[in-house]
């Protein structure tokens, strides 16, 4: 197994922890924390495949990574403010409750 | 050091830049704004000095910038500077009159709490006047036109609260309004027929010898030369502005504004603005006089219309009892000595007594503005009285203008103006009537101003602002000694002897030789006027405010008559005005019944033919689109049950669906 | 190898054990954790700066936010949300059959095998990169930062009246 | 640490004592043992070193306040067993050996775990950050490129640290004061990071020994080029020392343990050795930030005047920092602490613009760097009105709205 193969196996294995946190969890919170977990292993993915690239020294990887992590910010700051403004509405953060966008 | 001809948009947009800051600054600052506005005149009046010094330094070089506004298909609206001994002799005489008027309005001002606009709308109206006065576009001279009219406007009206101030200022707008319309009409005639409205453009402008040959040498209707018609339409323009019967009902009127607008109108800018338009497209207007058979000659006209201005104002003036009225009608007199002297072919001499009138009208004017200030706002006459003792500087420097204006000989510049003026008369070839009229109005405006002078300052006071009064502050007594000064000094640039300001202006003048008993003839009848008013008025003043005036008792309906300005107000309303209203009621009614009639039965055809094509439309078209709609709900219905808001829900379907695209890649790619 | 599979057991062990516990508070702690075990596998792939970034951006930031999510929108009374529902055993499934894709798919590609020397790409030519062909993307991405701090302060702030006491 | 070799300064024996002590204990071993041994070893030094340095700097803290507040302070505690008393010298001995003898107490219902690990996190990071000081011309722990980034990453964990504390202790002070914390590092930390944000531009770089490195050389032959000496780095600097002071929860700014308030804040539910773990990350905290501050903006630890240069670069460095503590606790002693609304108001509406302004001053002397010495004076005048100017336009608005406050419900 090459260390590209492993890199990307962790983040497979990271990808799938978050997947089905989003999906067994109720809580806003963690379901969003989950999100965050994929988009890690999304980064993951692009530090690996930078370094084992073919052309290390443009670190197109690395300037991604730099934007993926500003936009997670992003996502973070609107997604607990969502939290928050969910946890006003419905005085609880599950996020079965949730159902006041159905067609 | 002279003024480049470039740089002279700088003198009229350094007032105008005024105007615009001064609209910006905060209203609890109002000696900010009048600073702003006296430095830019200021820094105005230096520009002029430098452009009047290039001027001279060579008269007949007419020193002209051009530059095109934009262009228009193949042709091009250009606009342009003119530094001409004209132009930038009034540019300064405007500008100083000017600056010393807004020194004035400082102390004339003080306590009004909208000063600040007040200034704004004199920065405006000084702009645009120095504008008209350098433009060598006729255009640009029409835009600033208008411009001084808006000013104009503005500041008759400043005390719109007051409705006799709101109405003079419509009327004065409206009035001159009639005349611009003759203005602008001549323009276009103008541009149609010399494709420019460049004064001066080496050769090709309208007032250069080309256009004007082309211009006199075609005739319109009945007769009339090309030239003569265009002349007599930018006469009219002229007429407006100057106060020129029968135009001259706003004039008067214009007295509701404050007063240093009645100086600055009355003295310097507005109603020199047409005196200045004649003298500056005399060219055009003498082009006719070449042609032998000519139906009337434009000079003629204007001619004419002076005489009687000037015998009409000077009438009017002696039964007045406001003070600003008196000096008001005496303006329209003067003014038309002023087209009597350019008709008569002596625009210099016009010129000469404009820029004389323009020093002694606004000592006069100041000065009646120092009593009303004194007096706590009483104008009428008839209550004033005694005043030499307690505004001794008004009293004097009041007298020196009532002396420039009378003519009283060989120390005032009056005198020595409308000498010049009688001069041209006399010697005007086609009728001798002007002339005499003239002489009748010397007399008047000497009668009438030794009437204001005794009624104002000699006797007792008759009224309690009367009594009260005390001498007005510094910043407005400094203004009139200058003026004082100037009234005397200025006559001196146009004696018989020593024409120079003729000469400047006019580099072909010749003086004339033979004066003396005409000169004498002006003197007798100058003293036999001050001596009747004295007579009247003078040696026994009148003991009360109520006592009629000496001049009813004697010849009452004479009095009556001119006291009612002979009418002409009347007149027009009865006219004018009856016209206009039945006009507009007929113009009513036609659009009640006929146009309305037709809109309504337009209407009921579209109404029907609406009806029409509702049936259809609901019968045959929306059936199909209502199916549609119909289907196209119940497929969004059954489509929304699979949006159940349930997050997990989508992501479920996500994880699903990524499996399976990924089994199908897998496998594929293993096939 | 072994430094990488330390992190990565260390990593996956956190937020494991994070998507199990009851209690949030841990969880996000632990969550925390495996962030920062992301960090040392940055760190371990000579990627210095994003490294010390993702430090600062996920324990110093966002792990604050999340906190204070928590903590407001604590129920008042003792949790009593099951971890457990119905979903527990079909996630996993779910979860696994991606997971078992993925490493599929992993391991049954061509890659390039063998460790390279780390490349030469330092925090100076990262700057040189970000402020000379991707600066236009550096301000969008400041621009978005702006917006979403505004959007996230106007949706937590709510309307105002219900905030009042 | 490689010696930059044309230094000739750095021949000098007493520069280079510090590291011919490391090769005298660990020359003798084997080549990839001694690479650990002497990390150890600097791991060590910078541990003993700097305990002991928290350790007088209790004392220190002590003995100035109460010089300024015209007492003796403690001066009892001497030598043990004997009668010198050196002043009190022996007073953080007595308190350590207190601390560690005193119950420890974990109160029923608080999380253990979390209870423990706050301390031993906090200090661990607080320790983390000495890891890339330039301590003198070849003493640096850590040589990393993007050295400052590190320092600010290890120095934003500890807040979660004290989030632990207040949480675990499941006490309610303690949670207020946990999220007041919260609050207050996450406002500064924006003023801290601008603050040296113009620094790393001006410098060039993000490693610590690289912007000491460029504040080399001397103006006019005797004035160094520290940043501190700009108009830009002046600004930059005592926003630094502000957002500092806040950042190490000093007074007047230590609100997350206000006693008038909370008790005492996230350390309520602490005895004994954790304690005392609390308090030294605490002072570690603030040393280190110094330590960051004086070689951002003081120099390092370059000489103050070109003939003062024979004195080795970790005196200096060792010097100033220890004038940057003086500051800190003489601060302490002066100001009266700031109510919450106008801590957050402080950070946000006064020193983040003005931070963001003088990146703006920095960037511009940057731009300006070229002008001939006829433009300097212009220079020098346009970056100071840049600063002053929003300084007093920012202090107007800070101060503007002050007055006693009106309590509606309470």
């Amino acid at each position: 197994m090459s260390p590209l193969q492993a890199c990307l196996l962790f983040s497979s294995a990271l990808f799938s922890l978050g997947l089905i946190a989003v999906l067994v969890r109720s809580n806003a919170i963690l379901v969003l924390l989950g999100v965050e977990l994929m988009l890690n292993a999304a980064n993951l993915n692009f530090i690996a495949f930078w370094r084992y690239g073919p052309a290390p020294a443009e670190g197109h990887g690395v300037v991604f990574v730099v934007f993926a992590l500003a936009v997670a910010a992003a996502e973070a700051a609107v997604g607990l403010a969502l939290v928050i403004a969910l946890h006003r509405h419905q005085r609880n953060v599950r996020l079965g409750d949730a159902r006041r966008l159905h067609g | 050091m002279h003024l480049p001809v470039q740089l002279t948009w700088l003198i009229p947009a350094l007032p105008a830049a005024a105007a615009a800051m001064i609209a910006v600054v905060p209203a609890r600052r109002p000696g900010l704004g009048a600073g702003l506005a006296l430095a830019a005149l200021a820094g105005s009046l230096l520009l002029a000095v430098l452009a009047l010094g290039g001027a001279l330094a060579d008269p007949a070089a007419r020193l002209t910038h051009t530059f095109t506004w934009f262009a228009v298909g193949h042709g091009a609206i250009r606009l342009g500077w003119l530094l001409d001994p004209l132009g930038t002799l009034l540019a300064v005489m405007v500008a100083a009159v000017g600056l010393l008027i807004f020194t004035f309005s400082l102390g004339y001002l003080r306590d009004d709490p909208r000063a600040k606009q007040f200034f704004c709308f004199l920065s405006l109206f000084a702009g645009a006047m120095l504008g008209l006065l350098l433009a060598n576009s006729l255009l640009l001279l029409f835009v600033c036109w208008e411009l001084v009219g808006l000013a104009s406007y503005l500041l008759i009206g400043f005390w719109f609260q007051r409705p006799a101030a709101a109405q003079a200022a419509r009327k004065a707008f409206i009035t001159t309004r009639i005349g611009d319309l003759g203005l602008l009409l001549g323009l276009v005639w103008l541009q149609d027929s010399t494709g420019t409205l460049l004064l001066f453009d080496g050769g090709r402008g309208v007032l250069e010898a080309e256009a004007l040959g082309s211009l006199a040498g075609a005739t319109t209707v009945g007769g009339l030369a090309v030239s003569t018609a265009i002349g007599l339409l930018l006469f009219c323009g002229a007429a407006g502005k100057s106060g020129q019967v029968p135009l001259h009902v706003w004039l008067p009127d214009a007295m509701e504004g404050p007063t240093p607008v009645s100086a600055l109108i009355h003295a310097a800018t507005m109603v020199a603005a047409g005196v200045f338009l004649v003298a500056r497209v005399f060219p055009l207007l003498a082009a006719d006089l070449a042609l032998p058979h000519a139906p009337v000659h434009a000079l003629s006209v204007v001619a004419t219309v002076g005489a009687v201005t000037a015998l009409f104002g000077a009438a009017v003036a002696v039964a007045q009892d406001d003070i600003k009225r008196v000096l008001a009608f005496s303006t329209v007199s003067q003014l038309g000595y002023m087209m009597l002297a350019a008709g008569t072919g002596a625009w210099t001499a016009a010129i000469f007594h404009l820029l004389t009138h323009a020093c002694f009208k606004a000592l006069l004017f100041l000065g009646a503005g120092s009593v009303i200030h004194a007096t706590h706002h009483e104008q009428d006459i008839r209550r004033l009285g005694g005043l030499r003792g307690r505004l001794p500087v008004t009293g004097a420097t009041f007298a020196v203008g009532m002396m420039a204006l009378a003519g009283v000989p060989f120390l005032f510049s009056g005198f020595w103006s409308k000498e010049a003026i009688l001069h041209a008369a006399h010697g005007w070839a086609i009728s001798p009537l002007p002339f005499l009229v003239a002489l009748a109005a010397v007399a008047l405006t000497a009668f009438y101003m030794t009437r204001l002078l005794a009624e104002v300052f000699a006797g007792a006071p008759r009224g309690h602002g009367a009594e009260t009064a005390h001498e007005s502050p510094a910043v407005m007594t400094v203004p009139l000694v200058v003026l004082a000064l100037a009234s005397v000094g200025l006559g001196f640039l146009g004696t018989p002897w020593w024409p120079w300001l003729q000469r400047t202006l006019d580099p072909t003048f010749k003086a004339e030789a033979g004066g003396a008993g005409l000169m004498a003839v002006s003197i007798a009848l100058v003293a036999a006027g001050i001596l009747a008013g004295w007579a009247r008025y003078g040696r026994h003043p009148r003991s009360d405010a109520r006592a009629p005036d000496p001049l009813a008792r004697s010849v009452p309906r004479l009095h009556r008559a001119l006291a009612a300005r002979l009418g002409c107000d009347e007149l027009y309303a009865a006219t004018l005005g009856r016209l206009n209203a039945a006009l507009a009621a007929a113009a009513n009614a036609l659009d009640r019944s006929v146009w309305d009639g037709c809109v309504r039965l337009l209407a009921r055809l579209g109404a029907y033919a609406g009806l029409v094509s509702r049936e259809t439309d609901e019968e045959v078209l929306n059936g199909g689109f209502n199916a549609a709609g119909d289907g196209l709900r119940a497929s969004g219905r059954a489509y929304a049950r699979t949006q159940t808001g349930d997050a997990h829900g989508y992501v479920w379907m996500l994880a699903a669906g990524f499996v399976l695209l990924a089994l199908a890649v897998l496998l594929g790619g293993a096939r | 190898m072994i430094a990488l599979a330390a992190i990565a057991l260390g990593t996956l062990a956190a937020a494991a054990v994070a998507l199990a516990l009851r209690d949030l508070i841990h969880s996000a702690l632990l969550l925390i954790a495996s962030w920062v075990g992301i960090a040392a596998f940055y760190l371990w792939a000579g990627a210095e700066f994003i490294a010390f970034a993702q430090v600062l951006i996920y324990v110093g930031a966002i792990s604050m936010v999340v906190l204070f999510a928590v903590l407001l929108t604590r129920p008042p009374t003792a949790p009593a949300t099951p971890v457990r529902s119905g979903r527990t055993v079909p996630g996993f499934l779910a979860g696994g059959a991606v997971l078992g894709l993925l490493a599929g798919a992993v391991l049954s590609s061509p890659l390039p095998a063998g460790m390279g020397a780390a490349p030469a790409f330092g925090v100076r030519e990262l700057g040189l990169k970000l402020l000379g062909p991707h600066a236009g993307a550096l301000l969008a991405t400041g621009a978005l930062l702006t917006v979403a701090l505004l959007g996230a302060v106007v949706l937590a702030a709510g309307r105002g009246k219900e905030d009042a006491p | 640490m490689n010696p930059p070799a044309a230094d000739p300064l750095a021949a000098g024996l007493l520069e280079r004592l510090p590291l011919l002590a490391r090769d005298a204990l660990t020359g003798a071993l084997p080549e990839p043992w001694r690479w650990v041994a002497n990390g150890l070893l600097a791991i060590l030094a910078i541990i003993v070193v700097f305990s002991s340095l928290f350790a007088l700097l209790t004392l220190a803290e002590r003995k100035v306040l109460a010089r300024v507040q015209n007492r003796p302070g403690p001066n009892r505690a001497g030598l043990p067993l004997t009668r010198f008393r050196l002043g009190g010298l022996g007073q953080p001995l007595a308190d350590g050996i207190k601390m560690l003898t005193k119950e420890d107490i974990v109160p029923r219902g608080a999380d253990p775990v979390l209870h423990f690990l706050a301390p031993v996190v906090l200090l661990a990071l607080s320790l983390l950050t000495f890891a890339v000081l330039p301590y003198g011309r070849l003493l640096v722990p850590v040589e990393l490129e993007a050295g400052v980034l590190y320092f600010f990453a290890a120095g934003a964990a500890t807040e979660l640290a004290l989030f632990m504390a207040g949480w675990a202790s499941r006490n309610k002070y303690s949670l207020l004061a946990a999220m007041r914390a919260l609050a207050q590092l996450i406002s500064y930390e924006l003023p801290l990071l601008l603050a040296v944000v113009p620094v790393v531009l001006l410098a060039g770089s993000l490693s610590t020994s690289g912007i000491v490195a460029a504040q080399a050389g001397w103006d006019l032959g005797f004035l160094p080029r520290w940043f501190v000496l700009t108009p830009w780095g002046f600004a930059s600097f005592l926003i630094f020392l502000t957002a500092a002071l806040a950042e190490s929860n000093r007074s007047p700014f230590d609100l997350p343990e206000a006693e008038s308030e909370l008790i005492a804040g996230h350390l309520t539910e602490y005895s004994g050795f954790k304690y005392a773990l609390f308090f030294m990350a605490e002072y570690l905290g603030m040393t280190a930030l110094a330590g960051l501050g004086v070689t951002l903006f003081l120099g390092g630890w370059r000489a103050p005047l070109p003939f003062l240069e024979f004195v080795p670069s970790y005196a200096w460095f060792g010097l100033k920092l220890l004038a940057l503590l003086f500051v800190f606790i003489w601060i302490r002693a002066t100001f009266p602490r700031l109510r919450i609304d106008q801590l957050t108001r402080l950070a946000w509406k006064f020193l983040v613009p003005l931070a963001l302004l003088n990146l703006g001053t920095a960037a511009l002397w940057a731009l300006t760097a070229g002008w001939g010495p006829a433009l300097q004076p212009l220079r020098w005048l346009g970056a100071v009105a840049l600063v002053a100017g929003p300084f007093v336009l920012l202090g107007r608005g800070l101060t503007a709205g002050l007055r006693p406050r009106t309590y509606r419900f309470a």
